[in-house]
């Protein structure tokens, strides 16, 4: 089974299977977005991951 | 269905040829060129060899009408005028990729064309064909006129502002960005490698005939006159549009307000990309990532600073900035799904 | 039939995604990436946006040959000699695009690769994955090495004339010249694009890996020893190759046997095109005209001044230089019509 829950970037929907251990990374499909899954009291929830910069040119 | 395409042996002819050889619900009955008549289509489009193999003809229109369920027009500005009224006397459905019927008011014509239009009813019969925003009307249509391929980009990266109200009594700025296939394959001095090679070139920054186009769709959707600036530069590519298009506005907008109208707007759309990552190195539109396929990718960011939209689209021009748009029409009026023969994955890199 | 790709973040990962996601008898399994674990696959090629909706993963070995039938590695040189055995004990097919397995004399990799082969047993098993020359024993294989991009060029612009004698007891010279995208998405001082942008760049005149390839198809052709002196060079484009190969030979030959031997070598090859025009502005091969397609242009003149023949052959490196002979593979090992998926008419003009 998969839970849904939105990307606070975008409104976008992120799939998370409801076996997700806490700590696991998940990014945004529209947006790439990561966020790093917590456990708060029984309940499946994202907080931002932080995005090592990458070289983005200019 | 039966098509013939006119004027087969230019760019648009050919990627046309391209597209409708691998569409399974079409048969190709003549591509006409009265320069190339006789000669095999690999000849002039080497890309075709080993996979179509007819030869260019150059019949009557009534040889044609009599072949053809529907005909494309793949000609200079001011033909198209004189074939299609006896292609639509003939039953035929006509799907025009040339200028000559995309413009509602025939005074609009003398402006940006200075040519007087030799049959303005015809222009109210004509569905501008832009599947995005006249999807309903095509598919009733005996009369597409495909848009341009910079209005296109720019109509596309707008629309959802126009929609909401973002685009009212403001004047919107539109810079272009086009590759060297859009001017076609005719020969010029300006079109040799040695002067076209690595160029950034400003050749129409005023008064480009598109912009009527864009003033005439965003209008529609804004429900008001909008007055568009546009400019149009060529850069070294063969291939690609990005238009960047600054909407200034009262409101405040966020990232987040953005992402909202655009979903809404292009909801499922089988070939718009929302493209605004947060990460990597594609992160906004770019033509260079939708070379071959017929996706617009439509990005946007707003700026605090001076309380402006920033609207981007990406199109490969010769594909939805022409033929994805006719091929597109043709699904839409026989009711085939719309992604038929149009679902190729781009090429990258390239 | 289930396949899964390993080390699907590169160029030429990224290239069989695009291919296999429309190939209708493949179902994608798993694509892996160490570096790009989680993303989804068009954040690394933006091309599949909109057509892919996977995501990379790294599991174990055991757990993609349970799950797949076949692989794909597109894995740098020495990667593929360990990770092969695993999958062939696990019954899956492997179709190898790396180098560790092209060669059948394990010496060779000492002296081209400067690397002792760890399995040199499994050599005789590996099947050099040119359909071309070897389609009955692709179609028995359980693994294939798939060409180098170069060496694929070279070897079919030429084994007409190893087959037909045209290649005894000289030396053949052959210059190779190919675009950025052969060298991979490492970044390096040499391909960033202030440095890599417009050169004409000899950056292997000698000792190029793929001298023995190329010698050790010819030679089994020609039922002798062919020596090959063989430089490549980069220039100013994406994507493709072009080889001009140059064949000494005491026989006097007219283009007309020409014709006749290569038409007699190639037969119906669906994929292979002779191009020799005599008008028009496409009378070579030239990779511009293939980009995106997996046809392999072969083209060739004789020059009666120094009693030499030129064949030529232009391809596109990630295409038939890579995944193009892999998927040919798969297809001619599950007993498909070899076309499969692959039949897409080049992008041109791009």
């Amino acid at each position: 089974m998969v839970i849904v829950l939105e990307c606070s970037e975008c409104g976008g929907r992120i799939k998370i299977p409801d076996d997700v251990l806490e700590g696991e990374i998940f990014s945004c499909p529209d947006c790439g977005m990561e966020y790093e899954v917590y456990i708060n009291n029984g309940k499946v929830e994202l907080k931002h991951a932080e995005i090592e910069g990458e070289d983005w040119g200019e | 269905m039966k098509v013939s395409i006119i004027g087969g042996s230019g760019f648009t002819g050919g990627e046309l040829l391209r597209i409708l050889a691998t569409h399974p619900n079409v048969e190709i009955k003549m591509a006409t060129s009265r320069r190339y008549v006789g000669d095999y289509v690999h000849r002039v489009h080497p890309n075709l060899r080993g996979i179509l193999d007819i030869q260019f003809t150059d019949p009557s229109t009534s040889k044609i009408a009599e072949e053809s369920d529907v005909v494309f027009l793949c000609t200079p500005a001011g033909v198209s005028a004189k074939m299609t009224p006896e292609f639509l006397e003939a039953g035929v459905k006509v799907i025009d990729l040339s200028p000559d019927f995309r413009l509602k008011n025939p005074g609009e014509y003398e402006r940006w064309y200075g040519w007087k239009h030799p049959r303005p009813d015809l222009l109210e019969k004509a569905v501008y064909g832009l599947p995005e925003l006249h999807r309903e009307d095509i598919q009733k249509a005996d009369l597409i006129a495909c848009p341009g391929c910079m209005s296109t980009a720019a109509i596309l990266a707008m629309a959802p502002l126009a929609k909401t109200g973002f685009i009212k009594q403001s004047i919107v700025v539109v810079d272009a960005m086009i590759g060297s296939s859009g001017a076609g394959a005719t020969p010029s001095l300006a079109s040799i490698h040695a002067e076209r090679y690595g160029v950034i070139r400003p050749y129409k920054p005023v008064g480009h005939r598109h912009t009527s186009e864009i003033e005439q769709e965003l209008g529609l959707l804004a429900g008001e006159n909008v007055k568009v600036a546009f400019s149009a530069s060529s850069v070294n590519i063969v291939r690609g549009i990005l238009v960047v298009c600054h909407c200034f506005t009262e409101k405040n907008v966020t990232v987040r307000d953005l992402w909202k109208i655009y979903r809404q707007f292009y909801g499922n759309e089988p070939f718009i990309r929302l493209v605004r990552d947060v990460k990597g190195i594609f992160r906004y539109p770019d033509p260079k990532l939708t070379v071959g396929s017929n996706f617009c990718d439509v990005g946007f960011e707003f700026d605090p600073y001076t309380n402006r939209i920033v609207a981007l689209a990406a199109i490969d021009n010769l594909v939805k900035g022409a033929v994805g748009n006719a091929v597109q029409s043709l699904n839409i009026i026989y009711e085939l799904d719309e992604k038929t023969g149009l679902m190729y994955p781009g090429i990258h890199p390239v």
